[in-house]
């Protein structure tokens, strides 16, 4: 009776969460969404006698992959949003259909078998003194060669990330010297300015003022500085909102001459 | 009861099936890959229930091993296109066609 | 020991053995290439004189398990006919690889790109292993594996060395191969089902299939390969251009071995297996066989280009070849045979001298020769010689197996009962076209006036007089003395023919008796 | 009388006959293999290898001699050609021993004729290769046992006719013409090959010993047919109506090769074939010996009509070669005693034409190889021996009486007479034809006036050539009479050929005789007259319908020309173009429409990931859906 309820409580949840997955627009949710599938069937699997398993789950999917998503996710962008736009025609409506159809298909599959009760995995469990050992047994006899091949897939998989994302170096690296040379060349040689400094509110966000008063621009992070504009939290000073306006639009300046062989569609 | 397991991992299987073809973010289209994994993992773990052995559990634990390189791999890829492309789309990465 | 096995592995060997050795040392690789076929030459003699002609049907045999589950064998073994098939295909390369030399050094009057040589020569010797393989193999899945693996090396042959609409031309004849290829497949799958003995040993599969309509159907499959292979009207468009294209040592092999397959394969697995099927279809395949003959010779005719010439007439002479085939008497059988061997020869010369004709002036176009006899009589004198042998020249080795391919289906009337002699005749007038043919071609070239383009021609050299002496030296030779090829052949072509439950080997009863016994 | 059995035999001279044709092919390969080394002795070697053959054959005619008539047909084995089928052999018969003879001597006096002729050629070696060539097929031609055996000596000396006409490969009319005469004996051959194949289907076998003891049993039809085949085989070689348009082109070859095969001994294989299977394929009065008497009277008037106009001296006596074999083919189909006389005809022939076409070449050779007649004349002071020599020749062509062409030639006038008014009269006519043009050609050569070229100068030639012609001219003299009179020849081909039933008588006074004397003697006037007194134009006039005609061959090229080659040019365009359109236009249709549609379906290929995992999805529905269905059933 636990497990029915459990069972049907973590089904909405993890069914939900899916197409919370697919529908919401920003990866940041996707991937929470996704975590909480991931944690959701880290119970089932507990519920169905497989402990090892629903640590795994936890510890490998939810801790590791989670988290690796979420770095790659915090290199490209975490705001960005996708346009929901559909760009390929009838891409969406075939496939709403053939997903529904497949799930469809295997429902009925599913249904038409005609099933018994599950044996239970409690007497295999049992026999190696609890679910790890029963599972470790198998590993290394039966299935050790599966385990050695799935560990040498695991270092190349290591190595072949490390290749690609290793950037290949184009030109010599600066020396010291070059790298005073060009501070020179830039025309401002010294440290920037730091974020308010004689400001009358200390935040990160808010420009130094120098000496005379007058505001600094290059004291605001620029992408501060962008995200104070997209919000509209702009300081009610005219001087200090002008400054920042000017650093996000550099930093857009910028972006923008990045992305620029990026073909616009 | 296994009925309703395999039923849930199908739902999930086509709700991540439907993701991967209907999202253009590749970090999400491998989401929902890993959303597919999921499902088939718990198809698994029942199966291995039903039956009474622990071979379906150990095929999901493998399949694990598997997801987690191929999430090493795959993101590094799309590390690299983004580097270069500037863009997770993988409607921008169509240059092998007709 | 294992003789055929060897046969077939020392080309293979010698071949890897080429294709290893340092760039650049081109004439290493030509002389390790010629010494190896060299080799397989003097195994197939030896092979060939430990052949006791009036033995066991099969010898040689070797038979290991290749794919156990299924049957499939690794099954080599020689009767007659595929003895002469594969010492021919052993005396032609090395004689081509003589020819070869310089095919691939780019030193040609027409000036082709210099290409790598060892690889030339590498593939040629493993054409050669396959040549040697698909002759020798009983099993039927393991002579479909040579049958199309015989396509890659010529395939690269004619695509990388040949002339200027290669590519066009190696795609044409592979796709044509390939398609017939398949049906086969299909034909030799069927036929393992259909025979439900799980073996593709071709000894006991022969008359397994009773069904008419399976066996006609079977027999199809089978047959439109080889047709295509062979090439028998019309499938035969692929020809000219494979020929006119490939380098004129890999044209003679193609046209030469490759496309004996073909006619073999008519006489060995369309005959034997499907015998009932095979003479329900006899009167059309005659038909295609006598179109063939005569439009082969009159499109050749009307050629411009010596190479496409040849090519025409080897359609034509294989119209031969499947005529007497299907004419199923034992001298038209036994003819087509020796026809094969004897065609191989005879077109090999001729397309290795107009190969040398072409490397001199540098064109395949009739028209860009002119007296060439005048500058280089040798060379002009092969040609005739060559020539002479296309058209069936009595003395030459081509009379023989021709005059017994017509006598053997204008007799078909008395011996197997069924009157095929009308296609005898009509096929006896390709002899005329014959001539007009070559004749006419061998007077563009070498008659006349010397041409200024061919003012300078050098005459054979000591390395050329080896490639044609050999080969004219057997096509008189067997002109004059068929037999010993004769004695290899009819017995295994008398057994063909009885598996195919038509009459033995006899002449045709003599008119007194045919009285007498009416009386 | 019938032909007697053939007997096998071994040792002796006839044991080793096979030396005869070994001999000159052997020659033949030395000088062909030897090249240039070979050069300055080649054409010793020649002569040589002839003589030894010719020595040959006279040692076995001697012990031929030596038989009795009943023994004379001796049959020795060689070897195995075709297990089951062709046992090559040779037949040492009368006949075959006759035509060896000939073949061998006149041949031998040609080889050494050729000596002086060809001295200036570079190529004389290879001249003299062929001409040894010839020899051996020529030979082998009549000394098989079996009609393969003699099939391919047939297609030998075509092959050696083809070497030789286009000896001067580098004249393009000598490079036609030898194709031609290839081309259109291959015609005559194809008929020959199929009659090969009847008499196998029929006889089972094709040697002449069994073939002919069964040949009578066999039904009319297929005998007839058998020799209709044989007989258009007969017309290629011996340029025979419809088949004779080679013989005239022939006249390219070196003279020495006119005289030798397209005079003396190769034209007449058509003969020898009709006479050796005359018992069995032509016996008289059967429909195929009745066709071969109309076609050699309608050659004997078509050959001398073409003789008439030729101002070529070659192609008159080209013409005079049709003619004269169409006499030969006349006696063949008369039966035995037609054959004598054939035969005997042939020999003669053999002789007086080799002697005219051995001293037209000499007398080109005084000339700087000029051919045309209208350029000779008054000739006979300059080349005495030339002169005299091709007088008897003349003589004996026109049937001068008591010369050699008298006799034989008045006996198939007669014999025919016997047979068929008509055809008598119309060989009768033929005479008095041949009586014209060959005046013609002597009073145009040797008498008139001189009407050479500038640069001419006129020379008896070497006594290399000369004696060749003075031992053919006695030849021409009296081997005629020694033939016929006392039936020496009758006698002696019997036991092959089978003879009268009675001895032939002949008769020196007969209406037939005398009417062809008579007009023999017209003509010869006429052509006096026209030619001999009167003044003969360099330049040939225009001439009347007739003369055109005769001139054009009897337009025989032209109805070639219209009726086979343009048509035959015709269709092989056609077939190429329907090759190249038709054929491969449907293979490459084919691989166009698949290419096309390819080019079209490729256009699924988007490049985005997300289509093809649609595709990917229906496709595992699909396979899901069909497992469902097929679990259901």
């Amino acid at each position: 009776m636990g497990e029915t309820i459990t069972f049907w409580v973590l089904a909405v949840v993890s069914v939900s969460a899916a197409l919370g997955l697919v529908f919401s627009r920003k990866a940041v949710y996707c991937a929470l969404m996704l975590g909480v599938v991931m944690l959701s069937l880290a119970v089932l699997y507990a519920v169905q006698d497989a402990p090892f398993l629903a640590a795994v789950q936890i510890i490998v999917y939810t801790g590791a992959v989670m988290m690796l998503f979420l770095f790659v996710l915090m290199m490209v962008g975490v705001d960005s949003s996708d346009s929901l736009v559909e760009t390929i025609r009838g891409q969406r409506f075939w496939a709403m259909i053939a997903g529904i159809g497949f799930a469809v298909l295997l429902a009925l599959a599913v249904g038409q078998a005609a099933i018994g009760d599950p044996a239970g995995v409690t007497g295999a469990n049992q026999r190696a003194g609890g679910n790890v050992p029963a599972l470790a047994e198998l590993i290394f006899t039966r299935h050790v060669f599966a385990f050695e091949v799935a560990s040498a897939l695991l270092i190349t998989a290591a190595l072949g990330a490390m290749v690609l994302a290793h950037r290949e170096r184009t030109r010599p690296r600066p020396t010291q010297k070059d790298l005073a040379k060009a501070r020179f060349v830039s025309g401002y040689p010294g440290p920037l300015p730091g974020p308010g400094t004689y400001a009358r509110n200390n935040a990160i966000d808010m420009p130094a003022r120098l000496p005379d008063g007058s505001v600094s621009e290059l004291s605001v992070n620029r992408v501060i500085a962008r995200h104070d504009v997209e919000d509209g939290r702009l300081p009610d000073d005219p001087e200090l909102a002008e400054a920042i306006r000017q650093a996000a639009a550099e930093e857009e300046e910028h972006n923008a001459s990045i992305a620029g062989p990026k073909e616009d569609r | 009861m296994t009925t309703h397991y395999l039923v849930l991992s199908a739902l999930l299987f086509a709700i991540g099936a439907v993701g991967v073809l209907v999202r253009r973010n590749a970090i999400v289209v491998f989401m929902c890959v890993e959303l597919m994994l999921n499902a088939c993992n718990l198809a698994f773990v029942t199966f291995a229930r039903q039956h009474g052995n622990l071979d379906g559990q150990l095929i999901a634990f493998f399949v694990m091993v598997v997801a987690a390189a191929e999430v090493v791999v795959g993101l590094a890829i799309i590390v690299t296109i983004f580097r270069t492309r500037r863009s997770a789309s993988v409607d921008d990465a169509n240059l092998l066609k007709y | 020991m294992p003789w055929l096995s060897t046969l077939i592995a020392v080309p293979v060997v010698g071949a890897v053995a080429v294709a290893l050795l340092p760039k650049g040392a081109d004439k290493l690789a030509k002389q390790v290439a010629l010494v190896v076929s060299l080799v397989v030459l003097a195994l197939t003699l030896a092979v060939t004189i430990q052949f006791s002609p009036r033995g066991e049907r099969f010898q040689y045999v070797e038979t290991y398990d290749w794919i156990p589950s299924f049957g499939v064998h690794w099954g080599l073994a020689v009767d007659g006919i595929a003895l002469v098939l594969i010492a021919l295909s052993a005396v032609l390369v090395p004689v081509v690889i003589l020819a070869s030399w310089h095919d691939a050094d780019g030193t040609g009057a027409d000036n082709p790109p210099k290409r790598s040589v060892k690889t030339y020569f590498s593939l040629l010797l493993v054409l050669e292993a396959m040549m040697i393989g698909v002759f020798a193999a009983t099993d039927i899945f393991l002579f479909y594996v040579f049958f199309e693996a015989m396509l890659i090396p010529m395939y690269f042959m004619i695509g990388s060395y040949g002339g200027v609409q290669r590519s066009y031309a190696a795609v044409k004849f592979l796709l044509y191969s390939l398609f017939g290829g398949l049906l086969m497949l299909v034909a030799v799958i069927a036929l393992y089902g259909i025979a439900g003995r799980n073996t593709f040993m071709f000894p006991e599969l022969v008359g397994v299939i009773t069904d008419p309509t399976t066996q006609k159907w079977l027999f199809l499959g089978f047959f439109i390969a080889f047709a295509i292979k062979a090439p028998l009207w019309p499938f035969h468009t692929w020809l000219p251009d494979a020929a006119a294209q490939a380098p004129a040592g890999a044209a003679v092999l193609l046209v030469g071995v490759l496309d004996k397959v073909g006619t073999y394969g008519m006489l060995r697995f369309c005959l034997e297996l499907f015998p009932d099927a095979a003479k329900f279809f006899t009167p059309l395949v005659l038909v295609l066989a006598v179109v063939g003959i005569v439009y082969g010779a009159i499109v050749a005719i009307g050629q411009t280009d010596m190479k496409r010439l040849i090519a025409y007439t080897s359609i034509s002479h294989f119209g031969f070849i499947a005529m007497g085939v299907f004419a199923m008497t034992a001298d038209s059988a036994a003819g087509a045979t020796l026809y094969m061997v004897n065609h191989g020869f005879s077109t090999g010369v001729l397309f290795l001298v107009a190969g040398f004709l072409i490397y001199r002036r540098g064109s395949a176009y009739i028209a860009d020769y002119g007296g060439v006899q005048k500058v280089a009589p040798l060379l002009a004198g092969a040609f005739l010689i060559a020539g002479l042998s296309g058209l069936s020249l009595p003395g030459l080795s081509s009379f023989v197996s021709e005059f017994m391919v017509l006598i053997g289906t204008f007799s078909s009337e008395a011996v197997a009962g069924i009157n095929y002699a009308v296609f005898a005749i009509i096929a006896t007038t390709g002899v005329i076209l014959a001539a007009i043919y070559i004749l006419w071609m061998y007077k563009r070239v070498a008659g006349g006036p010397t041409a200024e383009s061919v003012a300078g021609m050098k005459d054979l050299n000591g390395r050329e007089k080896w490639v044609v002496a050999p080969l004219i030296a057997l096509i008189i030779g067997l002109g004059f003395y068929p037999k010993p090829l004769l004695d290899v052949i009819n017995p295994a072509v008398d057994t063909t023919l009885a598996n195919v439950s038509v009459t033995e080997h006899q002449a045709p009863v003599p008119v007194a008796e045919q009285k007498g016994a009416g009386e | 009388m019938e032909p007697v059995e053939i007997i096998q035999h071994s040792g002796g001279v006839i044991g080793v006959a096979w030396l005869m044709i070994a001999l000159p092919l052997l020659g033949a390969a030395i000088l062909l293999l030897g090249g240039r080394r070979t050069d300055r002795w080649g054409h010793l070697l020649g002569v040589v290898m002839s003589l030894a053959s010719f020595a040959v054959a006279v040692l076995a005619f001697v012990e031929l001699l030596g038989m009795s008539g009943d023994q004379r047909r001796r049959e020795i084995e060689l070897f195995q050609f075709i297990p089951g089928m062709v046992d090559m052999g040779l037949l040492i018969d009368p006949l075959s021993i006759a035509f060896a003879l000939l073949i061998t001597g006149v041949g031998s006096l040609i080889h050494i004729y050729s000596i002086g002729y060809m001295s200036h050629d570079p190529g004389r070696r290879r001249f003299f290769s062929y001409l040894n060539l010839f020899v051996a097929a020529m030979l082998l031609l009549v000394l098989a046992d079996n009609y393969v055996g003699l099939y391919i000596g047939w297609e030998g000396v075509g092959l050696a006719s083809y070497l030789l006409i286009g000896f001067w490969q580098h004249k393009p009319s000598a490079a036609t013409a030898a194709q031609k005469a290839f081309i259109v004996n291959r015609v005559g051959d194809f008929g020959l090959a199929i009659g090969v194949f009847l008499i196998w289907t029929t006889f089972g076998s094709v040697a002449y010993g069994p073939v002919f003891q069964v040949a009578g049993q066999a039904e009319q039809g297929v005998l007839t047919a058998i020799g209709l085949l044989l007989l258009l085989g007969a017309c290629g070689k011996s340029a025979q109506l419809p088949l004779q348009s080679w013989l005239l082109d022939a006249m390219e070859g070196p003279t020495p090769v006119s005289a030798l095969i397209h005079a003396a001994t190769m034209v007449t294989a058509g003969v020898y074939l009709v006479v050796r299977s005359g018992a069995a394929f032509f016996p008289v009065g059967s429909t195929a010996a009745l066709v071969v008497t109309v076609v050699g009277v309608a050659t004997l008037l078509a050959g001398a009509i073409i003789g008439t106009a030729k101002d070529d001296i070659k192609k008159g006596l080209a013409g005079s070669t049709m003619s004269q074999i169409g006499y030969m083919m006349l006696g063949a189909g008369l039966g035995p005693v037609g054959y004598v006389f054939a035969i005997g005809h042939l020999i003669t022939h053999g002789f007086f034409k080799a002697n005219l076409f051995l001293g037209a070449g000499s007398i080109m050779h005084a000339m700087n190889d000029e051919v045309d007649m209208r350029k000779y004349g008054g000739l006979r002071k300059l080349l005495p021996v030339t002169f005299v020599t091709f007088f008897i020749g003349y003589l004996a062509i026109i049937g001068f009486p008591l010369l050699s062409g008298y006799f034989t030639k008045d006996g198939i006038i007669e014999t025919a007479m016997h047979h068929s008014p008509v055809l008598g009269w119309l060989a009768v006519l033929g005479a008095g034809i041949t009586g014209f043009y060959m005046s013609r050609m002597v009073f145009m050569t040797f008498f008139g006036q001189k009407r050479w070229a500038e640069d001419a100068h006129p020379h008896e030639s070497p006594a290399v050539m000369t004696v060749p012609l003075i031992i053919l001219s006695i030849g021409s003299i009296f081997l005629g009479g020694y033939l016929v009179l006392g039936n020496t020849l009758a006698n002696w081909l019997a036991p092959a050929v089978g003879g009268p039933e009675e001895p032939i008588e002949f008769h020196f006074v007969t209406t037939p005789g005398i009417a062809t004397l008579v007009l023999v003697a017209i003509g010869a006037a006429f052509a006096w007259m026209k030619y001999g007194r009167a003044e003969v134009p360099v330049v040939a006039p225009r001439g009347s319908f007739v003369t055109t005609f005769a001139r054009r061959d009897l337009y025989g090229d032209a109805i070639n020309e219209s009726l086979l080659m343009r048509p035959g040019q015709w269709l092989t365009r056609l077939a190429v173009f329907f090759d190249n359109r038709g054929v491969d236009g449907v293979v490459n249709g084919i691989a166009a429409g698949i290419g096309g549609t390819s080019g079209r379906l490729r256009r699924i290929q988007t490049g985005f990931a997300r289509s093809y995992a649609l595709s990917i999805l229906f496709g595992a529905a699909v396979v899901a859906g069909a497992l469902l269905l097929v679990g259901n059933i």
